[in-house]
């Protein structure tokens, strides 16, 4: 059994008996015996350090590491660059926890200011947070920002990953609200609905850049509608997309939320990610989680601290703007890592690749009888295809070259393939595909 | 120090990719960014040495003792951190088919298994990415418990004045209503009051045991029977479970649903701030509430549930923060059946030890027995000296310590909270017993010195005020 | 091209201004121009660092990782804890340079210092450097520590690593020292060899502990002859065995080297891995290299520093007692942090595993007909036995079931295989072993 | 600090291996170890932090500007630990088959091809450790190409004053005696001497270019001439080719053996002293004295060479540190054509801009164009204020940066060794002359203060006069 306790059995001899207590047991004096557990854990026992390795080891073996991948639907995979992994491991960045103590913290306040920065950089906004759990909770909680007693009706697009979608909508069950889900036409929003549909209770629409299904939708359109309406606009946006697509403060959104996964963080199974959150000045005092400020220490020297905290559940308890305490911090100093070793130019290498790769792609798969783009939409760098055969058996054909292949979506349009292309696909492997898939169809 | 913003040079970067090897697309002027994108322009050098400088203002566990109360501090093993970096969970994508993904499935399930056990739940989910993510979870559980059963009056959640703000906040966000009862004398829950607070619209009562002042509730079986006669339920907030793990388990003494703070109790680092991840387990007759997706299990193979007819929906996409998961795994699995206990009886041994070493000049809120960490009030020391809690903090960060947790739990004045953790040796609390007792002299002697504490650090004391009142909040390039 | 120079090519012109210069050629006036390289170098471009990555990751994928490994002769695979790990890549360790400023150098200087205590401890020596470059520099080096004017031969068993020996050989080529091998017999140094031929010239006897045939020699019987013959003796050994084994110092050695990979160093192919020296008292000033010593800053308070630098190159030039300048500091932090985890009663546990593994791997091979024991004598984790069939069709099959099979011998026991086993084969895999070769016999 | 040894606590320990899984086996009596075994008993925990502790005292080339004269300490990228951490590199034994290895064997080819065309040399080994094991082993090769001629009256390698100590300890290794020659007024060779001093017993001649004091030896054609016009090899000390790589080549300048520093030209970081790799280039006809196994190519096999019959054997065991060469060659295949030289002239410039940036302070020992350093002399300055070159080097160490190398090369009085580096910036050696020069100000003002820095640092001057004359070189456990 793996100990990690730096005190021998003698020494803690020592301290029980300058507590005067017979035994570890007397402890625990407070606890009623009746509700002590008998006979111990039933669990196994304690395994050495190699034990364990081989057992998570063997575990890791279960699962498959895929070569090539051309799935997204909300985690890409983006190359992440040496420096970021070996920032992002810093013993003291893991250990240490939120900058209480600002004067022996500035190392993360700093990163986190910092990180601010860059996404206000990326959205055009004026204020960010220090993050919140991931794409989908920053979505409910940009959402939480622009409900009152006088608005609290919500509107989303059907065209919102689906995953977002149902955080959303368990949110909005939980605080009682009324949530409307603004319906697909064509794979974009259907803005006809939008206009009808919103009201004088409405407090706010939220949609998603690209969409679920990659497209670049006419977000300024329909944002434009929520503002006549007198709603709040909350744009969820693909990081990488924003370096080079219209920003959502360009688009008229009051809030720009979405995940930084792609932004120097492993594919991990699904998390930790990062949500990312940004308004307008005029609500930053209703963004939810941390934000640091910067200010001076008593000698006049720049410095960083937690600020704004009345906004806080330790300040404000039940009157908060949210619960979250513990947010995604180390994912944020990845990211701000990663967007510093890309720079300006690097991002938008790195979208302007995705976004040649999806089309290269595109153009190629499309032309294949069968696999016809489904929406006549610009996209990004997803698209979603037809599938001329039994998809799950075009899938096990793929995994066996060793390729991910695209998702294949349910819902709506059971049946058809969500692509998805980054600057990790080379042509040689989007041209192996295009040929297996070709195979496929003429078997 | 420098911002990365300042140490920026037009013109340079890092060579990360290389050219694009198929043509160029390029987007509709309409759907292009017309803002200039202003990231820093820095070489892998510079960033590294940013980083390196960062890296030395930030105060980690590895730097010293680090007793924040209701944090628990303690040291994160390395095995875990190789185990979640492997490429066989790392680069797993979370939409993969089922059959390729059986290890993260099986090691959800295993942690489910052995979480399960500890805490005497039937079912657990690792959507909850927090602590208090994990309490919004679970309250919403509760209210689609009641409304299941059509009993829709039930709108208030009861939660004891010592509880952590998390609490009350996410009581509001499940749309509750937060009944605060004061605690006893004794800083435990006072039945009576409880019982008064209780009626048909109580859905729910939020505990944490021990409580944020380091007290078992002893009283926790009356407690939960007034409770569940009124027709509530019961929800542990687990952020304190460490000193009681393998000791007493939460279902088995009453609770209906609990979180646990894997980033506190089961050694997962806290990364300046997250991720965590917060769990929530229940009894069996709410499972079926629970978030999907959940793991299910057939014949040996794994594969993710489909929508369940009841369920309260999804906390956040896909799964949870799975990476910090396998490290609370990896963790579970080292110390195994005697090693948990353990480590909860070397974490209330340290505690109890330093709160007698401390207790003739620092005053304890609440004296007697306390688990993981305990909380003393330096109120007299105030009043006799000026001296306040926040002047021992900062007095602290000039011997190289990180202080203890200030001014909460709200119900103490001038609390400090120590949580000193399993993973502290005799040596390191006797040193800071030292220094607790050096400060506790200085106040007596020379308050101004502790006044103007820190003076050791890379900064000193910081204008807060000026922060909240006009906020910079951004790098401002002009 | 990857670019690690952070002055933009604008402040590099401003650069130049300030030097009057009007290009980047003006720098190299000096260089005549007749030997200056034209046309460029003949190599290809720079990469990107993806480029870079996927380029060594299919060099990587070209070499075989074996799951199971039997082999040593030399370079032991040990398990290696996280923890040493973590601390052997911390980036100032890492990139720091020999400590020439104590005042900023105190955490490689005290590491230092560690190492040689234990170093010491594991010999039983007075005195340890900071390292050598690996096991057979560091024989060659005790070599010259023993040599003078009056004596200068040098005597080194035959049972030596062949490397070791290979290495030996040349620095005494170089030195102009004559070289006398110790013939083998039965596996161990001949001793009666030894008695006959040591004289008045003898400076050293070096023998290897266990030996390279894995075999315990009575060493101190041979150290007994070389003393009484006025020589000094070297032990070269093994740092798992000496947890359990007598020590030099026990069997009367006066220098105790060794090849330090064991503790804690990944196979690397052979390097980086450890030299470590050790001596009695007496010699201390003859130790070649880096030697960390105690004293006091002038505030009296404790500190670590570079000493007894009057035997090093940089002072005493052509008189040095060696020319080593960079060392294998890096390695023995990592040996030191290695010995720290392991503590006295694990690094014993490592080797009585590896003891108990070989004896138990041992048995049931050696009771498979044509496998016999070639030695009759007492071993550590390493014995040789004969080969029934083809070693290469062996080794063959072996590496199908991802088996590095045992180091098949050259020279005089050509056909036979030396055999390793560590803490990290398990019973199954030795069982599995035996299983095939069983297999191998009857086909 | 505490020492390792000094936070162990009897009884304590990690739990590393699983018990063992077969029968036990014990050593004969006397085959025993009968002295204790006084290691560390310590937890994870404590070991994490003293490390943590060290290297928090421990600067690196990411804590800030370490101008380290002939050390050449650039910027480590990280992409080059990533690959040497490989397990496709790192977890390879060394006596595994050769079709096993192909990708090693691979690569050691491949950076042998590259450092040859960098070097203009014919062939390379890579097998030895570090620079100074380079020299020896090229020196090796001079006696045995000399002997193997039956010439066995070559005795002596010429080294001049300016060159680093493992040059004539190298010698004398190689059983050569070292003749001196001292250098011109411009701080080159002189010709007059060099000649003076070949004749019939010269083995060769080792030489660094550009030279100890930052100059280019532009008489090199020259002195190669006469070299070898006597009979003698010309040896490339390659510890200061960064400035020229690309630009000039040693083979083509009339050497005809090199060793490099890859740990200094070629990134690979120096381990706070180790482990580095020094490989010795040769021109062809050479090549059957190098030191064997060799990596030898057929029909794109790559395997390793039996004994070659006029090797001079071996270096030491295996094949050189591979995982340092690895990395070296990953920082080549990035730079490229065009990065190398580029590489070459930022470290010129670099160094050229801050030299003229102190000139008028600091004396330039040998004025004019300097390569990739320069070399200044603080002997006005003590003549003037008492403050010595090292008491400049202990007031840098109060400004947070590494001074550069000082009281060397031997013959400046006083000297100061600056070596920016190419990736130094130019802001940070503006900044890096701003503290020069106030130093300069505070010697002649206040040279007191000069003499008691550091003052900021871990600790301050050391007592190494008793350190040598009492050496206490272990912990005393007593
Ligand atoms: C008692 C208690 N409950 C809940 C929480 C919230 O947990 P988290 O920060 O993971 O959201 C905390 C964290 O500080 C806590 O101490
Ligand atoms: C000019 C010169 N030659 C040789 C060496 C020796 O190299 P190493 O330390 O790698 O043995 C050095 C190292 O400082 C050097 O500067």
């Amino acid at each position: 059994m793996g100990s990690y306790i730096p005190n021998s059995k003698a020494e803690q001899q020592k301290m029980l008996d300058f507590l005067g207590l017979a035994s570890f047991d007397d402890l625990y004096n407070e606890i009623p015996d009746k509700v002590k557990l008998k006979g111990g854990l039933n669990i196994p026992a304690g395994k050495s350090e190699l034990e364990v390795r081989r057992q998570m080891e063997a575990l890791a073996g279960k699962n498959k590491v895929f070569r090539t991948i051309f799935r997204g639907a909300g985690a890409y995979r983006h190359y992440i660059p040496a420096i970021v992994k070996a920032v992002a491991s810093k013993e003291r960045f893991v250990t240490a926890y939120t900058p209480y103590q600002p004067e022996i913290s500035q190392g993360v306040l700093q990163s986190i200011f910092e990180f601010q920065t860059m996404i206000c950089e990326l959205t055009g906004m004026d204020t960010a947070n220090a993050s919140v759990y991931d794409g989908a909770t920053a979505c409910a909680e940009a959402i939480t920002m622009c409900v009152d007693r006088k608005r609290d009706e919500v509107f989303v697009s059907a065209t919102l990953h689906p995953d977002y979608l149902r955080t959303v909508k368990t949110y909005c069950y939980a605080a009682g609200r009324k949530l409307v889900v603004v319906p697909e036409k064509d794979g974009v929003t259907d803005l006809a609905f939008l206009k009808e549909n919103l009201n004088e209770k409405s407090a706010v629409f939220l949609m998603q850049q690209p969409n679920f299904y990659g497209i670049i939708e006419d977000a300024e359109a329909c944002f434009k509608v929520a503002r006549e309406a007198g709603a709040k606009s909350v744009m969820c946006i693909n990081p990488i997309f924003a370096a080079i697509g219209k920003t959502p403060r360009e688009c008229g959104a009051d809030i720009a939320v979405g995940e930084g996964q792609p932004l120097g963080i492993s594919l991990s199974f699904g998390g930790p990610y990062l949500g990312f959150m940004a308004c307008v000045q005029e609500l930053t005092r209703r963004l939810p989680g941390r934000i640091v400020g910067q200010t001076k220490d008593i000698e006049g020297k720049r410095a960083f601290v937690l600020t704004l905290q009345a906004r806080e559940q330790h300040i404000r308890r039940e009157k908060a703007s949210s619960n979250i305490c513990s947010n995604q911090a180390l994912c944020a100093l990845t990211a701000a890592c990663y967007m510093s070793t890309m720079g300006p130019t690097g991002l938008k290498e790195v979208a302007n690749q995705c976004l040649a790769k999806a089309h290269y792609a595109a153009k190629h798969i499309s032309s294949l009888p069968g696999y016809e783009l489904v929406f006549d939409a610009e996209f990004f760098h997803e698209f979603v295809t037809r599938c001329p055969v039994d998809v799950n058996k075009l899938m096990a054909k793929l995994e066996e070259e060793g390729i991910l292949g695209g998702y294949p979506l349910e819902g709506p349009y059971e049946g058809c393939i969500l692509w998805c292309f980054t600057e990790m696909n080379t042509k040689e492997e989007i041209d192996r595909l295009v040929a297996i898939l070709k195979e496929g169809i003429q078997e | 120090m420098k911002l990365i913003f300042e140490r920026s040079t037009p013109g340079l970067s890092c060579e990360i990719l290389p050219p694009c090897d198929v043509e160029a697309y390029e987007l509709k002027a309409e759907q292009q960014r017309g803002q200039e994108l202003r990231l820093p322009e820095v070489t892998e050098g510079e960033i590294s040495r940013h980083y390196t400088e960062l890296e030395s203002q930030t105060f980690g566990v590895n730097s010293g003792y680090y007793p924040l109360g209701s944090c628990t501090m303690k040291y994160n093993p390395k095995i875990n951190e190789e185990i979640a970096g492997l490429p066989g969970f790392a680069d797993i994508h979370p939409l993969q088919p089922a059959h390729t993904v059986q290890g993260c499935l099986e090691a959800l399930r295993l942690a489910e298994k052995l979480l399960c056990e500890i805490t005497g739940m039937d079912y657990m989910t690792f959507q909850p990415a927090a602590g208090a993510h994990g309490e919004f979870t679970g309250l919403v559980l509760i209210k689609k418990y009641h409304e299941s059963r059509g009993d829709k009056k039930r709108t208030k959640i009861i939660v004891p004045d010592t509880a952590h703000g998390t609490n009350p906040a996410s009581a509001t966000m499940a749309g509750f209503t937060t009944v605060s009862i004061s605690s006893g004398q004794d800083g435990l829950v006072d039945l009576e009051a409880l019982k008064a607070a209780v009626g048909e619209d109580t859905a729910g009562l939020m505990l944490t045991n021990p409580n944020t002042l380091g007290l078992f509730e002893k009283n926790i079986v009356e407690i939960a029977e007034i409770v569940h006669q009124a027709g509530g339920l019961l929800y542990y907030d687990g952020a304190n479970l460490n000193p009681v793990m393998g000791i007493v388990r939460p279902g088995d003494t009453g609770f209906d649903i609990v979180h646990l703070n894997l980033h506190k109790t089961f050694s997962t680092p806290h990364g300046g701030g997250g991720p965590g991840s917060g769990p929530v387990g229940c009894k069996a007759f709410l499972a079926k509430f629970l978030p999907v997706p959940r793991v299910e299990e057939k014949d040996g193979e794994f594969y993710f549930s489909g929508d369940y007819e009841n369920t309260i929906g999804s906390m956040k996409a896909f799964y949870g923060n799975f990476l910090v998961v396998l490290k609370a795994l990896a963790y579970i699995l080292t110390l195994g059946r005697e090693g948990i206990p353990e480590a909860a009886k070397s974490a209330v041994l340290n505690a109890n030890y330093m709160m007698k070493k401390l207790e003739d000049l620092y005053q304890v809120a609440y004296p007697g027995r306390c688990m993981h960490e305990f909380v003393l009030t330096a109120e007299p020391l105030k009043k006799k000296t000026g001296v306040s809690a926040l002047d021992i903090a900062k007095g602290l960060l000039d011997n190289g310590m990180h202080p203890p947790t200030v001014y909460f739990p709200l119900i103490v004045h001038e609390a400090l909270m120590v949580e000193p953790t399993d993973t502290e040796s005799k040596q390191s609390i006797d040193e800071a017993v030292k220094v607790y007792r050096e400060l506790y002299e200085k106040a007596c002697t020379d308050p101004e010195a502790l006044h103007q504490a820190p003076v050791k650090t890379a900064v000193r004391r910081l204008d807060e005020v000026t922060a909240a009142r006009n906020p910079i909040l951004r790098y401002n390039f002009d």
